[in-house]
């Protein structure tokens, strides 16, 4: 077993695990703790995968802000400790069974039936650096950029919609 | 190196606690965490897959989704917000006036 | 390095139109507030209008644009034809209402142009992500739509539901694409039928995706056992909102779908048909079956809308039949637009006769209509016999050539089933007509000028677009996709 | 100078008549109407004797073609006449005494309308009268079997309007459906043999390609003889219906049922014999099939004997009569089933004589009482009490009568003459018509010689009896002291029917074979030969006769029946008078055996198999219900039954109760969701493990 | 304009006219009686004329209108109309019995007069489509159509359970009629075309698709008829259905259901008609026995004239699969004679419930005394109706009993005569019922008092049932001009099943 496999599985067992957390934790404060972990430990892997900017970009968009405003939005509806301790009847077993069959069903495509390349050559030093990126981000995917710049426009109308409190007169 | 399908089966696991998560919980906000975890199943498995082709396209679509993300995560933390005010409750399973 | 060209401009014309007009209304509603109340209506038909001029000049013209990303074609111009004239159904049918439920915000008007703009980039995606975020680019504004109303609780449950579970739906389709791009290197459209065609290492990942992503639009389009969240949000939503998300999330879906199984994925259409049966089977017997026990009309047409996605997705089934594609792709737009006209109309009359507080929707309270208002229940009685598919409706015309077009892919199966299913549906909707007609009620209405305009349109249109759907289907058979 | 252009006008007259009756009947008033409708009835006779005249010119059959009717491809079947012997027989037989039946009941019925209480039912009884003629004419005259179908139905209609004429009484008077059953029951009975007939004649066209007779008979002898055999077999139940046959025969008692004239037109002279009519008609056939010819003289022989015995146990004096019609049709049936086709038809013609005078004479008797019993004077109207059921007069009940030839001598003198021929004395015209068949009977098949000779033994006790009864003896009732003497136009036709019936035997006397030679023309050598006289056959029928006769006086003549006593041979018989009276209980076994299963099964078809189980069940349990169960189930799996109502509680906020069925309560977001994700992983199943 | 005024166009259209008038009349009741009574009559005139121009002589389809319609990607739709010998005497009875069905409405309906003309006018149209229309898109349109205007007679206007028997006979119809749209679909998309003549003469389907095809269609027509066991929705449509909605429904749409077999079935697949012959001829012998036998108890009069439908109409499909010309002419004149005489019944029955808002048998009896006229002209109906010779009904049953007797539906392994013998005792149980009815309610003594002041027949009454009576005596006594209009027609028809012979089924 080489190290980039011991480096793997190290972190794939703390991803697991911190999805893990984040399903089971009672404190919603805690799963979004044990989420930011996880996205941690996946920009880790982006990284190891030679994906620098969408590494740092994984922290800082994903980690950073988007977590952050999840704790604060846990925190200001006093929502943390909320509703855990219920049942939740035949839902839950039945869930958890269909999970199984799917992971049961995914170790079988992945490693059964649909086995893939097994090495990866090494890549040039340039590849993926914020240059190349942002070249392509700007010729071949101009027409996804700029949707989603439209798309995050859409969103603040939308979160203005939603917040704003309607007219008096209602 | 580790092999693409390893990268693979951690994605799917991932995926599968998220939407797990989906299913279980009842507070809204972790389901939407839940959500997320799914998505950045769907990231992880891209990025391997792009450095598998040497390709940067994997990534590029990654940053997208991030960016996507982060509008849902408006507009969605915004509806939980409203529907708080509301009901003063975050529980989906009081969200059930209409059935049938 | 050139970014983009000209052309490319050109090619996207619509869209680019149509969000820059949309950024401006929304100027328009930031800067001059107490007018954009009075004129946002008609300033957003005329950009619908416009969009659909630019559209329909399209035609017969097909290219791609955005280094591929973009595919302007017959397809997508019919396409944005359709959402244009269920934009401006839903227009015509809003802007009373809004007045009327105190809902007259500008953002409104805004948000669904946005999610018109997503629609149409559904239709014109040559490119898997660009899918990806038009799907998004259409649901997000509907996700604040259908909590329009808040604090009406009914409107926020509806509008948290369809979105914690839209972006449930939309996390499989990510995923789905991901398998497809490792499946295929590419996730241009035209991309991965080539890497198909010269052989995959792991075809079944392609399928896996693309039946992942089959599962993402399937939710759009409220196919079972995908549609669960459909009867909820319509009933919430303000029922402008409902009408509005009833077409045009549909044509955005199916376009998509049409879009993605015909150009990229005719390799796999042996494996995958099975799984498109079955979701069609369970669609159609489903949703007629679902609303055979509502009492409310809202939500009957909700599971009547997921009926006629199954209806529809007859139509997906045949995909991988050569013979049959082209008559496949313009049967179904055909219906499409069938379907917008009917639902659209019957959408109008519910909106004339829903009251505060979402009363006014119960199927007893229709009793009587056929005598208190005799046009009215008369339109309605046409949409419900359009959508059952009786002569002389535009209905029959839709089911006629879809019918035609699953058996000419030999599916006689599944052409008994839409049959049976068809005639299941007539129960529900011959039960509305009874109530209208053969109870005795004293309903109220509001009538207004707009809404009684477009219902009497609607019901008038497809009676006389009957007659004429030779034209219009020739049109839908114009529409052919853009194949590389 | 031949007149066979004019044949159509035996029905157009009679149809002229009715129309006029029915346009202006009301205007012409009684005398009018009656009138109109003699001269209908005349009219018809002329013509028929025009006919006769013509043809013993040309005796060869005349086929005057009138008007297209049904014509598909080989199916030919013109309106077209057949004028030849045999016909002309029959036409001359019902519209001479359907003219005489007229003029009586144009007497008649005044007086009858006035007792029922419903003086304008006078025309409407001629205009059926004349509805009669004209049906029974179509049936003689047809040229195909097709056209003597429609007067064959046609008859039956006119027997049931007839018999139902007064449709809202019983028949001794009281209100009731009695009459109306009768009525019904004649036509269904006819309609169950009008069907053996319908399926002759599709056999027929199958295998001779026509329905005309002339046609039919030339090809007849090219045919399998079993194919024949069974068109015969066929034919015989429609005669068996018509001609009041066993098994059929029960309609023809409760037709007495109608107005008397009616019985004597109709239930006697000539619609019944229709089917005697039929037989001789299809000579040609029945001559091919022996065993059918067998068939048909054994029915007819069973009926004679079997209706005579009946006839002795009845005391409504024209229900002795009308199981005596039974009887004597059973006579001329076994005649032309022996191949006797002229000796039946001789009876027919002489029957027709003696049977209507006997029951206008009975009708005569019938008036004679009800006037006595509620006198009417002139055309003064008076109201009578409608009676009751059961304590009814009841004018035609023999043991109320006794002594009448005192009050009404002519009546009684012609009724004697009619009975006297019936019993088959000579020189009267029943003797001569009974005993060749009697001649031929014993020819052919001693067995049917047997039975008809007993038949005609207890045919002579009968109306020994029923005579001793009505005329001899001391009055039984007020009435019968009392009774009326008909007026002049009621007993001129039956004082001509008289003689016909003493006459009658001239037209086939022994040695001379008028009858035979006439019909020769029609039938041929081989069907119509000459039977000689057979002297032994004649002093065993007659000695016989006298015997029967001098048994009725010992019993009803020695010692006249007193009123109210038992009638002497109930002691004689004992139980078997009691079944005599009562019919042999055909009727209710009839109603064991066919009505009411029927009726059951009907009830249950309808009731249980078609609307509970086919209507309620199936379509609204099975399908609608199911269809609408499985909807809701659907859409509320989880809200099903009494958890139904508990779950709208929910719906409104009740949090105690929410939490006590949290069970229920499952997230439905995340029920949805699950539902996605159930989609999702089975999809996937089957494109991992199965495709 | 030329080709609206082509003669079958006017006559399916004209009655459109009508429509338009009455939706710009508000309120009016009795004039809109007027306008839809004037136009069916017009529409009768026009029908005349077309008789005028038709050639009796002509076994084809002739004045045919055959346009273009709808042309894309590969699609041959036309618009074709042409009438011949098959359809022209139901086009005639459709023309003749709107008008007095309409007449029938003067005193019965009066809630929202206007529509229910305005619906009556559009059934019209539907049907006389049906009749005239020669292309099966054509024809499906006009079929399903014609459910819509009935649907609402029959729940607007209908008795206490309208709704239910509205429902039903939409979905039970409607039920049939989709799985002929598919074999419609499948005849246009494999043989090219939906024009029936090409059809006809294209023909060289393969005989088990044939079979399948000729199950698709019969599925329709078999529920329209209605033929035993698919009769469940007839009793209640034609109970709770308004007077003049029963005379049409019984009178004109039945026979859409035995028209659809021979135009169709007969005419498409010859092959499979032969074959399948012996099949239909058990199933018209099981529902005219049926029928008949179910009739019988039934207390309501109205249902048993209903049920007596399934009886008749059994001949009708009887002779029709007799497969010759005897039984063919007969069957079609049996769809005229029984559209006459069930209709007169339904119109008499309206007559009573007018007067007495029941229609109990138990309720009435000895309405003989109280209306003579009435009485005597139900008699003859009833008579009609039980196949009295020189009355209409015998001609057709007669005809078709002998061409049944040893027709197409006796071939095969049940090659007998029993088909007509067991069809012609339904004759006897016709008179069963008949004559019970007759009795029940005009026989006997007058028993309840709400009788005794009963008005015999208005003049308007009379003139609605004397045209009937007329055609009953003249059917029934002169039948020539009829069956010389059919005749060519059927001998061409009939030639073509000559060369078939009879296969076991598969």
């Amino acid at each position: 077993m080489t190290a980039d496999l011991i480096l793997f599985f190290g972190l794939a067992a703390v991803a697991i695990g911190a999805a893990l957390g984040m399903l089971l934790s009672k404190n919603a404060v805690y799963s979004a703790l044990f989420l930011i972990l996880n996205f941690a430990t996946v920009a880790v892997f982006f990284l190891l995968l030679g994906a620098p900017f969408i590494a740092m970009a994984q922290v800082a968009v994903y980690a950073g802000a988007i977590m952050v405003l999840f704790l604060f939005v846990i925190m200001l509806l006093g929502a943390e400790q909320l509703l855990t301790s219920h049942k939740s009847g035949w839902q839950r077993p039945i869930a958890i069974l269909l999970t199984l069959v799917l992971l049961v069903e995914s170790i079988y495509l992945i490693f059964g039936r649909g086995r893939l390349l097994s090495q990866v050559a090494p890549v040039a030093s340039d590849y993926a650096s914020p240059e190349a990126i942002g070249e392509l981000l700007f010729s071949r995917y101009l027409l996804p950029f700029e949707v989603t710049s439209i798309l995050l426009l859409v969103a603040m109308v939308g979160v203005i919609v939603l917040i704003k409190k309607p007219k008096a007169n209602n | 190196m580790v092999p693409v399908s390893y990268y693979l089966a951690l994605a799917a696991i991932l995926f599968a606690l998220g939407a797990l998560g989906v299913l279980i919980r009842r507070n809204a906000i972790i389901i939407f965490m839940s959500i997320e975890l799914m998505l950045n199943a769907a990231n992880l498995l891209f990025v391997a897959f792009a450095r598998s082709f040497e390709s940067l396209d994997g990534q590029i679509y990654v940053f997208f989704v991030i960016a996507v993300a982060a509008a849902e995560v408006a507009v969605g933390l915004a509806l939980i917000v409203t529907i708080f005010r509301t009901k003063h409750s975050i529980d989906i399973d009081e969200l059930s006036s209409m059935k049938g | 390095m050139e970014f983009f060209n000209s052309a490319d401009l050109l090619h996207a014309l619509p869209l680019i139109f149509l969000m820059s007009w949309a950024t401006i209304l929304l100027l328009v509603a930031a800067f001059a507030r107490a007018a954009s109340e009075r004129i946002m209506p008609a300033l957003a038909a005329a950009g619908l209008l416009l969009t659909g001029y630019f559209a329909a000049r399209q035609f017969g013209n097909p290219a791609s644009a955005f280094n591929g990303m973009f595919a302007a074609d017959g397809f997508s111009a019919f396409i944005t034809l359709l959402l244009v004239l269920s934009g401006l159904l839903a227009i015509a049918l809003s802007s009373d209402y809004l007045k009327r439920m105190s809902l007259n915000r500008p953002e409104y008007y805004v948000l669904m142009l946005f999610s018109i703009t997503g629609m149409m980039l559904m239709a014109s995606a040559a490119d898997l992500i660009v899918v990806f975020l038009a799907l998004e680019l259409l649901s997000i504004p509907l996700y604040v739509l259908a909590a329009f109303a808040q604090p009406e609780p009914r409107s926020e449950e509806a509008g948290l539901k369809y979105f914690l579970l839209g972006a449930f739906a939309s996390g499989f389709l990510l995923f789905g694409i991901a398998l497809v791009y490792g499946a295929t290197a590419t996730t241009s459209l035209t991309g991965i039928f080539i890497a198909a065609q010269s052989g995959l290492e792991q075809p079944l990942y392609l399928l896996i995706g693309a039946a992942l992503i089959l599962v993402g639009l399937a939710f759009k389009v409220a196919a079972v056992p995908f549609h669960m969240w459909t009867p909820d949000v319509y009933e919430g939503s303000p029922t402008s909102v409902t009408a509005f998300m009833a077409a045009g999330a549909k044509i955005g879906g199916f376009a998509a779908l049409i879009r993605i199984f015909i150009v990229a994925l005719p390799s796999i259409s042996e494996q995958i048909v099975p799984v498109l049966w079955a979701l069609t089977a369970l669609t159609l017997i489903g949703g007629n079956l679902l609303a055979i026990a509502q009492n409310n009309v809202k939500r009957m047409l909700a599971y009547s809308s997921i009926s006629h996605a199954g209806f529809l997705l007859m139509a997906l089934v045949v995909y991988g039949q050569d013979a049959a594609r082209f008559d496949v792709v313009a049967s179904a737009l055909f219906y499409l637009l069938a379907f917008i006209i009917t639902s659209s109309g019957s959408w109008g009359v519910v909106i004339a006769l829903e009251k505060q507080a979402g009363k006014g929707l119960e199927f007893s309270d229709y009793a009587g209509l056929g005598r208190t208002q005799p046009v009215l229940a008369l339109a309605m009685a046409v949409f419900m016999l359009s959508f059952t598919g009786v002569p002389p409706t535009l209905g029959f015309a839709g089911k006629f050539y879809l019918f035609r077009a699953v058996l000419e892919g030999e599916y006689v199966g599944l052409a008994i089933l839409g049959m049976l299913a068809s005639l299941i549906s007539a129960y529900y909707y011959l039960r509305l007509i009874v109530v209208m007609y053969m109870q005795t009620g004293n309903p109220k209405i509001h009538s207004e000028r707009w809404l009684n305009l477009t219902t009497v349109g609607a019901a008038i249109g497809v009676v006389v677009l009957f007659f004429a759907s030779e034209p219009l289907f020739d049109l839908a058979a114009l529409a052919l996709l853009h194949v590389n | 100078m031949n007149y066979f252009d004019l044949v159509p006008w035996i029905v157009f007259l009679p149809v002229l008549g009715l129309l006029l009756n029915i346009l202006i009947g009301k205007r012409l008033g009684e005398r009018g109407s009656s009138l109109v409708a003699f001269l209908a009835s005349g009219g018809a006779f002329v013509v028929s004797v025009l006919q006769w005249l013509s043809l013993s010119a040309h005796p060869e059959a005349h086929i005057v073609k009138f008007a297209e009717w049904i014509n598909i491809g080989a199916l030919q079947v013109p309106w077209a006449f057949r004028v030849d012997t045999l016909s002309v027989t029959m036409m001359l037989v019902v519209s001479g005494v359907g003219t005489l039946i007229h003029i009586y009941a144009a007497g008649y019925m005044h007086y009858d309308v006035r007792y029922k209480g419903d003086p304008a039912a006078y025309q409407r009884f001629f205009i059926y009268l004349n509805l009669f003629i004209a049906a029974m004419m179509i049936l003689v005259s047809g040229d195909s079997y097709l056209m003597l179908f429609v007067g064959w139905e046609g008859v039956g209609l006119c027997s049931f309007l007839l018999i139902g004429f007064w449709f809202n009484k019983n028949p001794d008077g009281s209100s009731g459906m009695e009459n109306s059953n009768a009525a019904k029951k004649a036509f269904i009975a006819n309609r169950v043999g009008d069907l053996g007939l319908l399926l002759a004649m599709f056999a027929i066209f199958t295998l001779m390609g026509s329905l005309s007779f002339d046609t039919v008979f030339a090809r007849a002898e090219f045919i399998n003889p079993s194919y024949i055999l069974a068109i015969t077999l066929f034919m015989l139940i429609g005669v068996a219906g018509k001609s009041a046959q066993l098994p059929l025969y029960v309609w023809l008692p409760d037709a007495m049922a109608g107005p008397t004239p009616v019985s004597a037109l109709i239930h006697a002279a000539t619609m019944v014999t229709a089917g005697v009519y039929l037989v001789a008609r299809s000579a040609p056939l029945y001559s091919l099939a022996p065993a059918a010819q067998t068939t048909v003289a054994v029915v007819g022989a069973l009926t004679a004997l079997f209706a005579a015995t009946i006839a002795v146990g009845q005391n409504d004096i024209k229900k002795v009569l009308a199981y005596s019609t039974i009887s004597q049709l059973g006579f001329m049936v076994a005649a032309v089933g022996l191949g006797a086709f002229v000796a039946g038809m001789f009876h027919l013609v002489t029957h027709a004589f003696f049977k209507a005078l006997l029951f206008l004479g009975s009708g005569s008797v019938i008036l004679a009482l009800e006037r006595a019993h509620h006198p009417i004077d002139g055309d003064h109207e008076q109201h009578h009490e409608e009676p009751k059921k059961g304590h009814a007069f009841d004018p035609q009940d023999m043991r109320i009568m006794g002594g009448l030839r005192k009050v009404i001598p002519t009546t009684y003198r012609v009724y004697l003459i009619g009975a006297l021929a019936l019993a088959g004395l000579p020189p009267l015209a029943g003797f001569f018509s009974k005993d060749e068949i009697l001649t031929d009977a014993l020819h052919a098949n001693p067995l049917v010689y047997a039975l008809l000779t007993a038949a005609a033994f207890l045919t002579a006790f009968y109306m020994g009896r029923q005579v001793l009864l009505v005329f001899f003896g001391e009055p039984r009732s007020h009435a019968a002291e009392e009774a009326v003497e008909s007026p002049p136009i009621m007993t001129w036709p039956l004082i001509v029917l008289a003689g016909l019936s003493i006459l009658g035997g001239l037209i086939n006397f022994p040695g001379l074979h008028g009858l035979t030679n006439w019909l020769e023309h029609t039938l041929g050598h081989e069907f119509a030969h000459a039977t000689e006289f057979n002297l032994t056959v004649a002093l065993t029928s007659t000695l016989l006769a006298l015997l029967a006769i001098y048994l009725a006086w010992t019993l009803y003549g020695r010692e006249p029946l007193k009123a109210k006593a038992a009638d002497p041979l109930a002691k004689r018989l004992g139980s078997l008078f009691t079944a005599l009276q009562n019919k042999w209980w055909v009727d209710e076994f009839y109603g064991w055996l066919i009505i009411r299963p029927y009726q059951r099964f009907a009830a249950f078809l309808a009731d249980v198999v078609d609307w509970r189980f086919w209507h309620d069940w199936v379509h609204d349990s099975l399908i609608a219900r199911g269809f609408r169960g499985l909807a809701v189930f659907l859409a509320n799996p989880v809200d099903l039954g009494v958890i139904d109502g508990l779950a709208n509680g929910l719906a409104t906020g009740a949090r105690g109760l929410a939490s006590s069925l949290s069970i229920l309560q499952t997230g439905y977001v995340r029920n949805y969701a699950l539902m996605v994700f159930f989609g999702v992983v089975s999809m996937l199943a089957y494109l991992i493990f199965f495709s | 304009m030329d080709f609206l005024l082509q003669p079958l166009n006017l006559v399916i259209f004209f009655p459109l006219l009508g429509v338009l008038a009455l939706l710009f009349l508000k309120e009016r009741e009795s004039l809109a009686r007027w306008v839809s009574l004037i136009t069916a009559l017009i529409t009768f005139g026009i029908s005349l004329w077309v008789l005028g121009l038709f050639d009796a002589a002509n076994p084809d389809l002739q004045l045919t209108v055959v346009r273009d319609w709808i042309q894309v990607a590969g699609w041959n739709i036309r618009y074709a109309v042409g009438v011949d010998g098959l359809s022209i005497l139901l086009v005639l009875l459709t023309t003749f019995l709107t008008p007095i069905a309409i007449l029938s409405t003067w005193r019965a309906v009066e809630d929202r007069v206007r529509d229910f003309q305005l619906f009556f006018l559009l059934l019209e149209v539907g049907m006389l489509g049906v009749f005239l229309a020669q292309e099966l898109f054509l024809f499906y349109i006009f079929w399903e159509f014609t459910l819509v205007p009935m649907y609402f007679l029959i729940g607007i206007w209908g008795g206490p359970k309208r709704m239910y028997a509205a429902i039903k006979f939409f979905l039970y119809t409607m039920a049939g009629s989709i799985l002929m749209l598919l074999a419609i679909l499948w005849l246009g998309i494999n043989q090219g075309s939906f024009y029936l003549p090409d059809l006809i003469a294209i023909g060289g389907i393969p005989a088990d698709i044939q079979y399948w095809l000729f199950i698709a269609f019969a599925a329709a027509f078999a529920i329209k008829v209605p033929m035993w066991p698919l009769h469940s929705w007839l009793p209640d449509a034609h109970v709770q259905a308004p007077t003049a909605g029963s005379v049409i429904l019984a009178g004109v749409l039945l026979k859409m259901g035995t028209y659809g077999f021979l135009r169709f079935n007969l005419q498409l697949f010859p092959q499979t008609s032969v074959q399948l012959a012996p099949v239909m001829g058990v199933l018209a012998v099981i529902g005219i026995i049926y029928g008949a036998i179910v009739s019988y108890p039934q207390s309501d009069v109205k249902k048993l004239v209903a049920y007596s439908s399934i009886s008749h109409l059994g001949f009708v499909v009887l002779g029709l699969f007799a497969l010759n010309q005897q039984g063919i002419s007969g069957a079609i004149l049996q769809m005229v004679n029984h559209g006459i005489s069930t209709g007169a019944l339904f119109l008499i029955v309206g007559f009573i419930y007018e007067r007495r808002h029941t229609r109990e048998m138990d309720e009435f009896g000895g309405l003989w005394k109280v209306m003579p006229v009435y009485a005597v002209l139900t008699l003859i109906v009833a008579l009609s109706s039980m196949g009295l010779p020189g009355l209409n009904g015998f001609v057709g049953e007669f005809t078709i009993l002998l061409g049944a007797w040893g027709g197409g539906v006796a071939n095969g392994p049940y090659g007998s005569y029993l088909f007509a013998g067991l069809a012609a005792v339904g004759v006897i149980l016709a008179a069963v019922y008949m004559l019970f009815m007759f009795q029940k309610l005009f026989l006997g003594p007058v028993t309840n008092k709400k009788n005794e002041g009963l008005k015999d027949l208005s003049a308007r009454e009379l003139a609605i049932l004397i045209p009937l009576l007329v055609l009953i005596f003249w059917i029934g006594l002169y039948p020539q001009p009829f069956f010389a209009l059919i005749g060519p027609a059927v001998a061409k028809l009939t030639a073509s099943f000559s060369g078939i012979a009879y296969l076991p089924i598969p």
